[in-house]
């Protein structure tokens, strides 16, 4: 188990290192020149030549590359003498814009993304497990075939449109929920509620008709195992054959998905966040590129990327505790 | 990559078992016309493609070029609303116009059908080349060869792609977009081919029939080509169909973000971005490219789905 | 148990299983008649596709989806067929246990194999408790000379060998004291020297318990050691039925005898082994 | 057709000869990088002859380490010690091409018709890729060349640009035969190549491989668990057990009186029908075929 653990986590910390080099690279290696980026529109050449000088950009790019590597873990002093600011660890710089630390913009706003992507998440396992499994047990039923038109239409609407789709329907044509504003929980709960609603229904719509068709197909093969007919031989009532013997084989790789998919979506639901307004860190990354703030976008890049990564380990230690063939070696 | 979860998808779109005999391609063919599904999709497809092959000539015939602004259509003094109803859909303008600049929405429409083909099916072909030369590799060879490209896929799979298109996209001058948009996303598109056909790659591998051809002599080239891939032949199908929905969403999406194809050329994303802060005012700007989109998408996946079916029936037979 | 002294263990009349296959209705099972009497056993050969393993399935109502089943089947005298899923269900693993070909797939991968032996008795001895099932999974795992069956009551299935397993299947079945046990091809995966171990089990068990026993195989040499009875079938119709020993020994049906005229023997000088006529194998 | 040697040539010089095989595989340990990763001995040191017209048969139940010794044979397995030589010479290092010529002499038939053939070929591409994968012309061109071979092993010639999945299990393992004839071998290994088939159709494709080996002077390295089968088709047998040859020696002496253990339980376990019963058909047999017993006609329970 030791083992695993250890070569698990060096896998971590090379990819992580990697996607530090690549985002590092196309920044500041393949961007026209960030100082003049940084310096935006009414740009003096004394303005470029300061912060030329504030971010070190004329040291060779490897030092420049370092430097960024050890802010991530040690911190990082910009400027010198009374000017000079310290960014605690983990450093990723200021925002070209407001310049705010980074880091902070970003764990502002995590709760937000987080919020979307729990209440999506809980929402698309439901629909989405159930419709399958229901799908499956009552195959070729006039229930699983619209079942799955839905999922297909599911998969095919782009969540944008199906966002949009949604709002004019549910708040401009029949006024059910209001336009979505910011509302803190404590301040207003049931607002609260409805304003995540529906980035909830989108999110959830695509997942929920991939889960369904892919438990549907998990559960129809694994009805077709020896140990399902051997359940069956020993006069287990139909349910307690499906609960016990189907289900559990059928749901562990559903199970392994979703650890990646939840991983994915904690970098913040770009779109989702920007079509409703809600001030997430995907709504930050969005209006960060339209602005050209390189350095947000770079954070979100590396924080969304050890979600993913973090959420890879979890879910191969979750599966390893699930699947005894691989927990148990054989005798 | 495409604004769905690509990972549960390309877990879900396990392709058809390679091992079965192969169907003849006219069986295969009458089966797919036969089914209602797939033949509509089929139709829809193929008129798109058409409007994307000949946008300039049909776009004579309509009368408005996608670049034209006509200022007559749209009402001045109501902030550029469009004149009449249905956002001035009429003679003049079959589908009405842009609000706010008048541009006719039918030619924009059938401009865009030009670009998002154009760049999915590239991305498709690119990532299928790549998905499958790579995929051949790893499972084929195994050991180290197999470590590396599995732990290049690992890499470009962890990465956040959407947003690190993005970020390349806006970092990178707007020259030549739509290269630009095909290589990045088949960049980090292949994987989930390549997945695919590794697997399957490797257990044909293990399959009597190639020791026999080793036992034979066949050299390891001859064994990949002669024996393993036309045993693929039914997956690479069915994975690139459904890869095509998954582009043209892809490109869609980073077109809404302002990333992806650059204006003027029209992208039925770009038309729904736009569209959004007129959706409520004139609500047919909004739905016209995003029915359009979706019928698209929902083409290719009901076509991919009905493919695999009949690839896998036919071949078990 | 059963009342009638002379009401046979299990009577099978006219049973015929259908396919709806992709070119109509395919009978896979046609008529097929046999009786065995309490305690006795018949062994069903065929070759495959020749319909014996559907006639196992059929007898228990574990048709796979897309079968037809019509015909009688009655066990100690009770008509199978006109029970309810439920009350059938009561049957199923009590009077009545099979143990399957592939041991492999045949066990759940996800419980330990004592959790799977408890929950056959259990399923029909509802008052019995947790622990009480646990033991007499233990003592069912010590009846089929499963070493050590304390602790290994709480492995799982891959850790035991194909032959172990068979015997976990063996336990399981025996568990409920059926009057009937049905092996489908239950040693034809195993190696012969681990099949002789589990063919003396299943004498032994048999001579223990009184159960009937229905063999199904391909293999004659097995039958001929195995049952009093036995049953040939060839694409689904039975064409020879009679005891071991007069089969064996003055067999009638032209497709017998050449089976019997295949079968590679051990101790037979090397002849030029004659086949089974071409049509007659397909 | 392809040069076979003369019939029945005397028991000369071996034609495939391997000695001290040792085929071991890494097993992946149990965790802790200190623990030296296990090592699975499959083959321990095995001798084997195959002469022309003679067929050794390697016995032995799953694990023995009979079917990776068939593989180092055939060299489609690089062995971790020991030597395969072919007609005299040292075939254990070569590779690739300087392969071909051990290729043409020695073929191999698989265990499962269907896993063996490539389903998306037909059985003209099938049998004529051995010639083509050693670069070889295909004598007659390659329709009547497949439709020789498919007589040869008794198939319908007109089937040949069917696939495999258009035939029985029996014809799909002649087809199997008939690529392995293409190549005018001398050797052919069998990897349990009728352990798959039944028993009606096991019969016949046994009668075609003696046919053959009568006809063209084949040796086979004969692969099974099955000791029956083994003793209608072998001249020479080597018992196999936990990768080592516990006893060989000709067949009727091995199976008349086994002198190793093992060989004595394996013959102890299979499953025979009782001799009495045997005896007596063979009886009712014997009298039918003279026509002196009375023809039973099968009696209503045989319906």
């Amino acid at each position: 188990m030791a083992r695993f653990l250890v070569s698990r986590l060096a896998g971590v910390v090379l990819i992580l290192l990697l996607v530090c080099l690549f985002t590092f690279g196309v920044f500041f290696v393949l961007s026209p020149d960030p100082a003049v980026q940084i310096c935006g529109k009414n740009c003096t050449p004394e303005l470029i030549e300061r912060i030329r000088d504030n971010l070190g950009l004329d040291e060779p790019l490897l030092t420049q590359f370092l430097t960024f590597v050890s802010g991530l873990f040690a911190g990082r002093t910009y400027g010198v003498g009374e000017s000079a600011t310290h960014c605690a660890a983990p450093c990723l710089g200021y925002s070209f814009q407001s310049s705010q630390p980074v880091w902070e913009m970003i764990t502002d706003r995590l709760p937000v993304s987080v919020t979307v992507a729990v209440g999506a998440a809980v929402l698309w396992l439901l629909v989405g497990v159930v419709g399958g499994l229901v799908g499956a047990l009552k195959r070729g039923t006039w229930w699983d075939r619209s079942a799955m038109v839905v999922a297909l239409a599911g998969i095919s609407i782009p969540n944008y449109v199906f966002a949009l789709l949604l709002q004019y329907v549910l708040v401009v044509e029949l006024e059910w929920l209001p336009f979505p504003q910011a509302v803190p929980f404590s301040e207003d709960p049931t607002r609260w509620f409805q304003n995540y609603l529906m980035p909830w229904i989108v999110l959830a719509f695509a997942y929920a008709s991939v889960y369904a068709r892919l438990t549907r197909a998990n559960v129809i093969d694994t009805l077709e195992e020896n140990y399902v007919r051997t359940a069956r031989a020993k006069g287990l009532p139909g349910r307690l054959v499906i609960r016990r013997h189907a289900l559990r084989p059928a749901l562990t790789p559903v199970v392994t998905i979703f650890g990646m998919d939840f991983a994915g979506l904690l970098g913040g639901a770009l779109i989702t966040e920007t079509v409703f307004g809600l001030n997430g860190v995907g709504k930050m990354t969005a209006d960060s590129i339209a602005r050209n703030d390189q350095p947000v976008i770079m954070g979100v890049t590396l924080l969304a990327a050890a979600f993913v990564v973090v959420g890879n380990v979890v879910v191969d230690l979750v599966y390893t505790a699930l699947d005894p063939r691989v927990r148990v070696r054989s005798a | 990559m495409t604004t769905i979860p690509t990972e549960a998808l390309a877990r879900e779109e396990g392709a058809p078992s390679a091992t079965d005999g192969a169907p003849p391609p006219g069986r295969v063919w009458r089966a797919l016309l036969t089914d209602r599904g797939a033949a509509l999709s089929a139709a829809y497809i193929l008129l798109i493609v058409l409007m994307a092959l000949f946008a300039p000539l049909i776009v004579k015939v309509s009368g408005w070029g996608p670049y034209e602004f006509d200022q007559t259509a749209i009402d001045p003094d109501l902030a550029g609303t469009p004149i009449g109803g249905w956002g001035g859909a009429g003679g003049e303008h079959w589908f009405g116009v842009e609000p706010g600049n008048g541009r006719d929405i039918f030619a924009r429409i059938v401009y865009g059908a030009r670009a998002s083909m154009l760049i999915a099916i590239s991305a498709t072909v690119l990532t299928t080349l790549l998905g499958v030369v790579f995929g051949l590799l790893a499972g084929f060879f195994g050991g180290r060869v197999d470590w590396v490209i599995s732990r290049v896929m690992d890499f470009l799979m962890a990465f956040p792609a959407l947003i690190f298109m993005i970020a390349i996209l806006s970092a990178l001058p707007a020259g030549n977009r739509a290269t630009l948009l095909v290589v990045v996303i088949s960049l980090f598109g292949w994987p989930y081919l390549a997945r695919v056909v590794r697997g399957q790659t490797m257990t044909l591998a293990q399959r009597e029939f190639v020791e026999a051809a080793r036992a034979s002599g066949a050299s390891r080239t001859a064994i990949v080509f002669r024996e393993i891939l036309p045993n693929l032949r039914s997956t690479i199908i069915v994975l690139t169909t459904l890869a095509v929905p998954g582009y043209i969403g892809t490109e869609a999406g980073l077109s809404f973000l302002g990333v992806g194809v650059v204006p003027p050329t029209p992208s039925w994303g770009q038309m729904i971005a736009s569209s959004v802060n007129w959706y409520s005012v004139v609500p047919t700007y909004f739905a016209i490219p995003g029915v359009f989109l979706f019928l698209l998408v929902l083409s290719f996946t009901v076509l991919g789905d009905r493919l695999r079916a009949v690839l896998d029936r036919e071949g078990a037979r | 148990m059963s009342g009638a002294t002379s009401e046979p263990l299990l009577r099978v009349e006219e049973l015929t299983v259908t396919f709806d296959g992709p070119r109509g209705d395919v009978d896979v099972v046609r008529e097929l008649s046999f009786a065995l009497e309490p305690g006795g056993s018949l062994g069903i050969v065929g070759e495959s596709g020749s319909g014996k393993s559907m006639t196992s399935l059929a007898v228990l109502g574990l048709l796979p989806a897309g079968a037809r089943r019509t015909g009688r089947i009655s066990l100690s005298g009770r008509e199978l067929t006109a029970l309810t899923e439920r009350q059938l269900r009561r049957v199923r693993g009590d009077r009545v246990a099979m143990v399957f070909q592939d041991p492999l797939s045949s066990l759940n991968p996800y419980y330990t194999v004592g959790a799977q032996i408890a929950e056959a008795y259990r399923a029909h001895r509802q008052r019995a408790t947790r622990r009480e099932a646990r033991r007499v999974a233990v003592e069912a795992m010590e009846r089929v000379h499963i070493d050590d069956a304390a602790r290994r009551v709480d492995h799982y299935p891959h850790q035991f060998s194909g032959g172990m397993r068979q015997r976990v299947m063996i336990a399981m079945a025996l568990c409920t004291e059926p009057d009937l046990l049905i092996a489908d091809e239950p040693t034809t995966a195993l190696d012969v020297t681990v099949q002789a171990q589990i063919l003396r089990l299943l004498t032994e068990v048999r001579a223990e318990t009184g159960a009937g026993l229905v063999l199904i195989t391909h293999d004659l040499a097995v039958v001929s050691e195995m049952t009093d009875e036995v049953l040939v079938m060839r694409q689904g119709e039975c064409v020879e039925r009679a005891t071991a020993e007069r089969l064996f020994s003055d067999p009638r049906h032209p497709y017998t005898r050449a089976l019997l005229d295949a079968v590679p023997r051990l101790d037979d000088e090397v002849g030029e082994l004659r086949s089974v006529d071409e049509g007659g194998a397909r | 057709m392809t040069g076979g040697t003369t019939a029945r040539e005397p028991a000369g010089e071996p034609l495939l000869r391997a000695s001290g095989l040792v085929k071991e595989f890494r097993v992946p340990g149990r965790g802790g990088p200190l623990r030296r990763r296990d090592v699975l001995r499959a083959v321990d040191d095995v001798d084997l002859e195959v002469r022309a017209g003679e067929t050794l048969a390697l016995v032995g139940e799953s694990g023995s380490g009979k079917s990776t010794t068939a593989r180092l044979a055939a060299r489609l397995l690089d062995p971790t010690a020991g030597t395969v030589t072919w007609e005299g010479a040292d075939v254990t290092r070569l590779t690739g091409s300087a392969l071909h010529h051990f290729r043409s002499g020695v073929q191999v038939v698989f265990q499962d018709p269907f896993s063996s053939l490539n389903p998306r070929h037909t059985v003209e591409r099938i049998v004529t890729a051995p010639l083509l994968y050693q670069r070889r012309p295909i004598p007659g061109g390659a329709r009547a060349f497949t439709r020789g071979l498919m007589e040869r092993v008794g198939l319908n010639p007109d089937h040949s640009t069917r696939h495999p999945a258009q035939f029985s299990g029996g014809q799909a393992q002649r087809i199997g035969i008939a690529r392995a004839l293409a190549v005018g071998p001398r050797v052919v290994v069998c990897d349990e190549a009728v352990s798959a088939l039944d028993v009606s159709v096991q019969a016949r494709v046994i009668n075609l491989l003696r046919r053959l080996q009568r006809e063209e002077g084949l040796g086979y390295l004969f692969i099974a668990h099955d000791l029956a089968v083994v003793r209608q088709i072998a001249d020479r047998v080597a018992v196999l057990h936990h990768g080592r040859v516990v006893e060989s020696g000709d067949r009727d002496t091995l199976f008349a009186a086994p002198r190793h253990e093992y060989t004595r339980t394996l013959l102890a376990a299979v499953p025979r029908i009782r001799p009495e019963w045997e005896a007596a058909r063979r009886a009712r047999a014997a009298e039918r075929a003279t026509g002196a017993g009375r023809e039973t006609e099968p009696t209503e329970d045989t319906r």
